[in-house]
């Protein structure tokens, strides 16, 4: 199908796309990368009388590892990220997570900041914002403010934002190198919406107990989820086979997914245990690597 | 697709059941909902725009109330077509005491055609589930502002 | 009347002006108004990719991008890839080895391969697959266009291109 | 075999430049001055009666020229012939009632295709719905909503065909096997969508008709007779076809559309299906429902097979069907001496989009059951289903074999394809290492299937639904034709549509004129007013019907130029041959006359030539296969022109975790007789095996219970992309057809036909620790997964 009418404006910086975003409030749109609004334009689901196009606020698009994070700007494609040296080194699970994303030509345009406030809970950047403990700037006519990951997401393709803000960067604290990660989904196809996602972030005292853990699931309800029992069950804790899969019973009590052609909620949440087991197993392999 | 749930008011039956029945606070509280206007004996017509993010469509057709008990049961069945396809669902509701507090037995099931059903499998019931549960928290909102008064 | 949008854009190295309607999607106007039919349709919800073109150096599905939004860009589609009837050695490594039946995703699948070979010169199997993931082909199930993609990173090298 | 220098060389194929070079001509870059463009609003309920349509605000939207609906096309057109007694209407838009989620109800025609969707949403249409029925045997019950009024049921054919004397191999049984089979419908959804354009000219009170139908002729009767005209009054052209599998290959019904909305706006319209449209309502295979008794010996040997199949053909039974019920009877037998076999066939109609050709058309519906079969034999009797293939081969000195109901296979040497892809896959090796694998908890398991492939159709077979089987013949016609300068022009009865038949039949050509293929030009654009007739590119037949047909025409044009030659260089035309264009006298070589000077005295100078000669060098030839024999009373008739054979092999590994199938290895050992250019025939089957590993494992249009179509996007209908697909290792064999000069075997569908029932028979070896037990099509992931942990 071809898309419905509307009118295009394209701003020069934030403030004009503000304006304009206050200017038409519920019936504007912005357009960043396109690859999640404009097929729902083309299949007529999605009409918005205006589209603000920000492609052109080049303000918007940077990685920038300041002391104790990574600034990324919204406007920044998947492609800059997936390829950016200083992200492999710093945040590598950030960089194997961002080349799951799609495929070359998606990656080549979808924008982090489109991806996140997209806010698809099958979506690999949702689920491992919340992992990263990062949080968003957003931007509106009443200045900046920040929202963290647990507050971002609301539900199916809803976040907290204003109808009049703009998400203007990604922030995500500075992993120490000493932790172990992961991030693995399962797919029926490379590249598909993930039945299921898990990003996985640890670290082991010297003592060989966990001291920090982070589990964060994609694909297992309307939004990504914290399996925050699990959590805590492995703080504190020696990390073996056994305790892992202890963790990975109750990450999957903590999923509600819904059933859909592709899968039915009682096989995602299996494999939420498989999935959590084999992120904690090669976050474990990392940490002692 | 279909769904139960209940839902418990901290107020009375008789006056959770005269809620049910007043059409403004379905009007009020039924998401989305921007006429109800009656047009017969418990049937009204209606508009309703439904949207999660940028996809948003409206809805025009008929609700009705059915298989009135006063005051423990009744079925409000709904019907309306749009742009993007038709909805059709029905809500069965029981009213049952419990001491001071009444807790609302409903089960739900719903029919979406065209456009919509085609496209949005993913987000369906994902959507449905966020709707209905808006719906009773905003009737519990009006109950106690009500109550308040 | 409706609205037109002026946009100036290359496309294979010729420079067009011309007013568009916001709406019109990209593969469309390269199609009709610049009347390039080399680039195809297949899904319009980015899934097949066989309006892929090169869009200011990176491969792009042209019906998730609205015309409008490529005023000043340089594009590249797949009649720009001979240059005065000398196939491009992607072209003549898909006709040696059968890299294609009905023709239809070709155009797709030859840019997004023309920017793979820029990227990664010396792909290995598994990075060509990957390469080309965002375009479906229906006849051949891949096995001589991977084929071709290899033998074309071979004449690529030796041609110093 | 004769000695050819272009046919069985891997020859690079002519029209590839164009397509590389993005100068393809396909429908949607064909345009008529002043045309119009259509959009179609389309069902949104699978079952209700239409109380009103009111498209009047649509017609006021600024570029809008016109509206077409049900009621238009009911007084403007009559329905489709069909293949089935039961009175039926089918018009190319729903009349009166909607049948199918997707059914076009109003078609509008505007200046751009924006314009006509923007005007669909102001049309209201008013609705009663009724109840859907969307399972095949549910339709079947007597209190069933009913689709077709005038029909009285659901049930719009039955007929029972028995071969061999069946209660003899039933009575004589060692073991008496019963098992109930189930096949999803997937499709092959090319890249390009369907499209048409339609131009009714008032002067002639003709149509000209562009379209994606790589099978225009078969249907050309059925669309004219709809439009109201004689076959010359319908000019079909098809242009370069961008993939069609056979789901461009039925009686089109937007063809019809366009033609009657041109004729109402009076300007040509042009329609291009989007992929939802196609998704929802281009063509949905039937899924079918196979019952199976088989009556089998202790040692294996199969006595005879009684087979109940039901085929859910959807809101209306549209030409070819009810073919996926007859077509698989070319090979009802498969690979094996099986003495009496019986077919009870229902075709149903349900609430769902109507189905129709697609690659294979049948044959991975009946191979299914066939050869599970096989494997199930096997586990019950404790042999090792390979053995039981060895067991019951028709073996190679039995060949021309004919089957119970009358197929006369020409040739083939199946135990000894079956034994070469045994050694390629080290299928000892692999037991071996399969036991060791499992106890260390990793499953694998290997698949084997041998089937016959059938190359060509004898059209027969689409009366056999008809009980009186009246039709018949499996014949093609070509035009050859030598200019002034040299230059061969090859018309076919057939659009091309990526199977490389223009490059094939240049080859062709080649070889019988001996000039060099670069100056043979085989058209590419079909045209009806000036093609030979053909029943078009369907039903592998090009190898073995249409490549005769290119054969004859040249033989016809080279013997012409040698009688003119022999004249010119007074020699006898025994002692005549040609070599790269020149026709020179074999005992004087340097006496010698170039075939352009030959061709130019056949056109410019007709008094040179011998009394009676036909001035032109150019023939047209139509290639009749002797063997397409008229159905007998018992219904026996041999319904295609040759029949490979093929052996497919797959290892894989399940994980158990999950429920992931991975192939680490897929064989095929291919025997398509001569293979005109090899090239294109492993092309062909790397492309079909890859259509089945899709259907297999990923696609399937799915309903629910409402009739809403739930797969209408690639988001939701998953085709296989690059990184998903396995690796294809082919090798073939040759034994060529002795019922064609050539001896190639059509092969073009093989590919896709076995790969559903080798990952049903690898799966269910892999799991076989869990006694698993595998009737049904679907592996996808949770399917497996399921199976992995029954336990």
């Amino acid at each position: 199908m071809k898309p419905f009418s509307f009118e295009y404006f394209k701003p020069n910086n934030i403030d004009e796309a503000i304006s304009l975003l206050n200017g038409y409030g519920e019936d504007a749109v912005i357009l960043a990368g396109g690859q999640s609004l404009i097929p729902l334009m083309n299949l007529r689901l999605a009409r918005p009388k205006y589209i603000i196009d920000i492609n052109k606020i080049a303000e918007l698009s940077y990685i920038k590892d300041t002391n104790g994070g990574l600034s990324i700007g919204a406007l920044t494609r998947h492609r800059e990220i997936e390829k950016s040296d200083i992200i492999k080194s710093k945040y590598p699970i950030l960089s194997k997570t961002v080349s799951l994303i799609g495929n070359p030509q998606i990656r080549n345009w979808g924008t982090i900041g489109g991806s996140i406030s997209h806010a698809d809970p099958a979506g690999e950047l949702p689920t491992l914002l919340l992992a990263l403990n990062g949080k968003v700037k957003v931007v509106g006519n009443q200045g900046e403010r920040e929202i963290d990951g647990d507050d971002l997401f609301l539900g199916y393709l809803t976040t907290s934002m204003e109808k009049t803000e703009i998400l203007r960067e990604v922030y995500i604290p500075e992993i120490s190198p000493k932790m172990g990660w992961e991030f693995v989904e399962l797919t029926k196809r490379s590249h598909d919406f993930a039945i299921v996602s898990v990003a996985v972030l640890m670290s082991i005292d010297n003592a060989g107990k966990c001291n920090d853990v982070r589990i964060s699931l994609g694909g297992v309800g309307s939004m990504p989820v914290r399996a925050k029992g699990a959590e805590e069950f492995l703080l504190d804790k020696a990390i073996n086979d056994d305790s892992i899969n202890e963790a990975a019973n109750i990450a999957s009590e903590e999923a509600e997914p819904e059933s859909d052609i592709h899968a039915s909620a009682k096989y995602r949440k299996e494999m939420v245990k498989v999935f959590v087991n084999r992120g904690l197993i090669s976050a474990l392999d990392r940490v002692r690597g | 697709m279909n769904f139960d749930g209940n839902f418990k008011f901290n107020a009375p039956r008789e006056k959770v059941w005269k809620f049910f029945m007043n059409p403004d606070m379905l009007a009020k509280c039924l998401p989305g909902c921007e006429k109800l206007e009656a047009k017969g004996e418990n049937s009204y017509e209606a508009i309703v725009k439904i949207g999660i993010s940028v996809v948003k469509g409206e809805y025009s057709g008929k609700v009705e109330l059915k298989d009135i008990v006063t005051p423990s049961h009744y079925r409000l069945v709904g019907e309306g077509g749009g742009l993007s396809g038709f909805v059709k669902g029905e809500v069965t509701m029981d009213l049952e005491e419990e001491s001071d507090k009444t807790i609302v037995k409903w089960k739900s099931v719903a029919q979406i055609g065209g456009l919509i059903a085609g496209v949005g499998q993913r987000m369906l019931s994902g959507v449905a589930k966020i709707l209905t549960n808006q719906f009773f928290k905003d009737m519990e909102k009006e109950l106690t502002k009500e109550e308040s008064l | 009347m409706v609205k037109k949008y002026a946009i100036n854009l290359t496309v294979n190295g010729i420079n067009y002006e011309k007013e568009v309607e916001a709406r019109k999607l990209l593969v469309d106007f390269i199609r009709e108004d610049i009347g390039l039919t080399g680039t195809h349709i297949g899904c319009e919800h980015g899934q097949c990719g066989a309006c892929t073109v090169v869009f200011n150096g990176k491969s792009l599905k042209s019906c998730l991008m609205f015309a409008v939004q490529a005023d000043g860009a340089e594009i590249l589609t797949v009649e720009g890839l001979a240059k005065d009837e000398k196939l491009h050695p992607i072209q003549e490594a898909f006709w040696e080895n059968h890299g294609l039946q009905c023709g239809y995703c070709t155009p797709g699948v030859l840019m997004s391969s023309y920017v793979l070979l820029k990227e990664n010169p010396q792909p290995s199997e598994e990075d060509i697959r990957e390469g080309i993931s965002g375009n479906i082909c229906r006849c051949t199930g891949y096995v001589n266009i991977v084929k071709a993609i290899k033998e074309a990173s071979k004449k690529i090298e030796g041609a110093g291109i | 075999m004769k000695e050819y220098k272009w046919i069985g060389a891997k020859v690079k194929r002519f029209e590839d430049p164009r397509f590389l070079t993005g100068r393809g001509n396909y429908i949607g870059d064909i345009n008529c001055p002043n045309q119009l463009h259509a959009a179609i609003l389309r069902s949104p309920h699978a079952h209700a009666k239409i109380k009103n349509i009111d498209y009047s605000d649509a017609l006021k939207l600024p570029g809008v020229f016109g509206g077409l609906t049900g009621g238009d096309v009911a007084n403007m057109s009559d329905p489709f012939m069909t293949l089935v007694t039961v009175p039926m209407k089918y018009y190319c838009m729903a009349f009166n009632k909607v049948r199918y989620v997707g059914e076009p109800v109003v078609a509008i025609a505007a200046e751009n295709r924006y314009i006509a969707e923007d005007a669909l949403d102001l049309i209201k249409v008013e609705y009663e719905p009724l109840t859907p029925v969307m399972d095949s045997e549910k339709a079947m019950e007597k209190d069933a909503p009913l689709l077709h009024e005038e029909a009285g049921s659901n049930l719009c054919w039955h007929d029972t065909f028995p071969y061999g004397d069946i209660d003899e191999a039933f009575k004589k049984a060692d073991e008496i096997i019963k098992e109930r089979f189930t096949f999803h419908s997937y499709s092959s959804t090319p890249m390009e969508t369907m499209g048409c354009i339609g131009n009714y000219n008032p002067a002639e009170g003709s149509f000209t008709a562009w379209s994606t139908m790589h099978v225009p002729m078969l249907f050309h009767m059925a669309l004219a007779m709809a439009l109201r005209v004689v076959g010359s009054k319908l000019r079909l052209i098809v242009p370069d076809v961008g993939g069609g599998f056979g789901n461009k290959a039925k009686v089109y019904p937007y063809v019809v559309l366009a033609c009657l909305l041109s004729k109402k706006v009076g300007r040509p319209v042009k329609w291009i299906e989007d992929r939802r449209e196609h998704l929802m309502a281009c063509v949905q295979p039937p899924g079918r429902i196979a019952e199976y008794e088989v009556a089998v010996k202790k040692d294996g040997t199969i006595l005879g097979i009684k087979e109940k199949l039901i085929d859910n053909v959807g809101a209306y039974t549209r030409l070819p069907e009810p073919n996926h019920m007859m077509r698989p009877f070319q090979i009802l037998v498969g690979c094996y001496k099986i003495p009496a076999i019986e077919i009870d066939g229902y075709i149903v109609n349900t609430n769902k989009c109507p189905s129709g050709a697609n690659r294979g058309l049948g044959l991975q519906q009946y191979y299914f059951p066939l050869e599970r079969i096989i494997d199930i034999i096997a586990k019950r009797l404790g042999m090792d289903p390979v053995d039981i293939r060895f067991k019951n081969f028709i073996q190679p000195s039995e060949f021309p074999y004919t089957t119970p109901n009358g197929s006369i296979y020409d040739s083939g040497d199946y135990p000894n394809t079956l034994k070469k892809i045994l050694e390629m896959i080290d299928y000892k090796g692999f037991r071996k290492e399969q036991e060791k694998l499992r106890k260390e908890g990793i499953y694998r398991g290997i698949g084997i299937v041998t089937i016959v492939e059938p190359g060509g159709v004898n059209i027969g077979l689409l009366s056999m639904s008809l009980g009186i089987p009246i039709l018949s013949g499996a014949d093609d016609h070509a035009v050859v034709r030598v200019d002034n300068t040299g230059g061969v022009t090859v018309l076919l009865g057939c659009p091309s549509m990526g199977t490389g038949l223009l490059t094939a039949a240049a080859q062709v050509a080649a070889d019988i004129l001996d000039v060099n293929p670069e100056n043979i030009n085989v058209i590419s654009q079909y045209d009806s007013s000036t093609h030979p007739w053909s029943t078009g590119t369907h039903g592998s037949r090009f190898a073995c019907s249409m490549a005769e047909a290119v054969a004859g025409a040249a033989k016809i044009v080279r013997n012409k130029a040698l009688m003119v030659a022999s004249g010119m260089l007074e020699a006898n035309i025994d002692d005549l041959d040609i070599k790269e264009g020149l026709i020179f006298v074999k005992s004087v070589p340097e006496k010698a006359i170039p075939l352009a000077r030959v061709a130019t005295i056949t056109n410019f100078s007709t008094a040179l030539l011998p009394p009676g000669f036909e001035p032109g060098l150019e023939a047209r030839y139509a290639f009749r296969f002797d063997k397409a024999n008229l159905a007998d009373e018992k219904r026996r008739m041999n319904m295609a022109v040759t029949y490979a054979n093929s052996a497919h092999a797959a290892i894989i590994e399940v994980d158990m975790e999950t429920g992931e199938v991975k192939v680490l290895k897929y064989i095929v050992l291919s025997d398509a007789g001569t293979m005109i250019n090899p090239m294109i025939v492993d092309g062909q089957i790397h492309g079909g095996v890859i259509h089945g590993f899709g259907g297999t494992f990923l696609e399937e249009f799915i309903y629910d219970e409402n009739g809403q179509q739930l797969t209408t996007t690639f988001l939701d209908y998953l085709l296989p992309k690059a990184p998903d697909s396995p690796d294809i290792q082919i090798e073939h064999t040759i034994t060529p057809s002795p019922f064609t000069s050539i001896g190639a075997k059509g092969i073009g569908e093989g590919g896709a036909v076995p790969v559903p029932v080798l990952m049903a028979n690898a799966i269910e070896d892999a799991l076989s620790p869990f006694s698993v037990k595998i009737r049904d099509s679907r592996m996808n992931i949770e399917k497996v997964w399921t199976m992995a942990n029954k336990s």
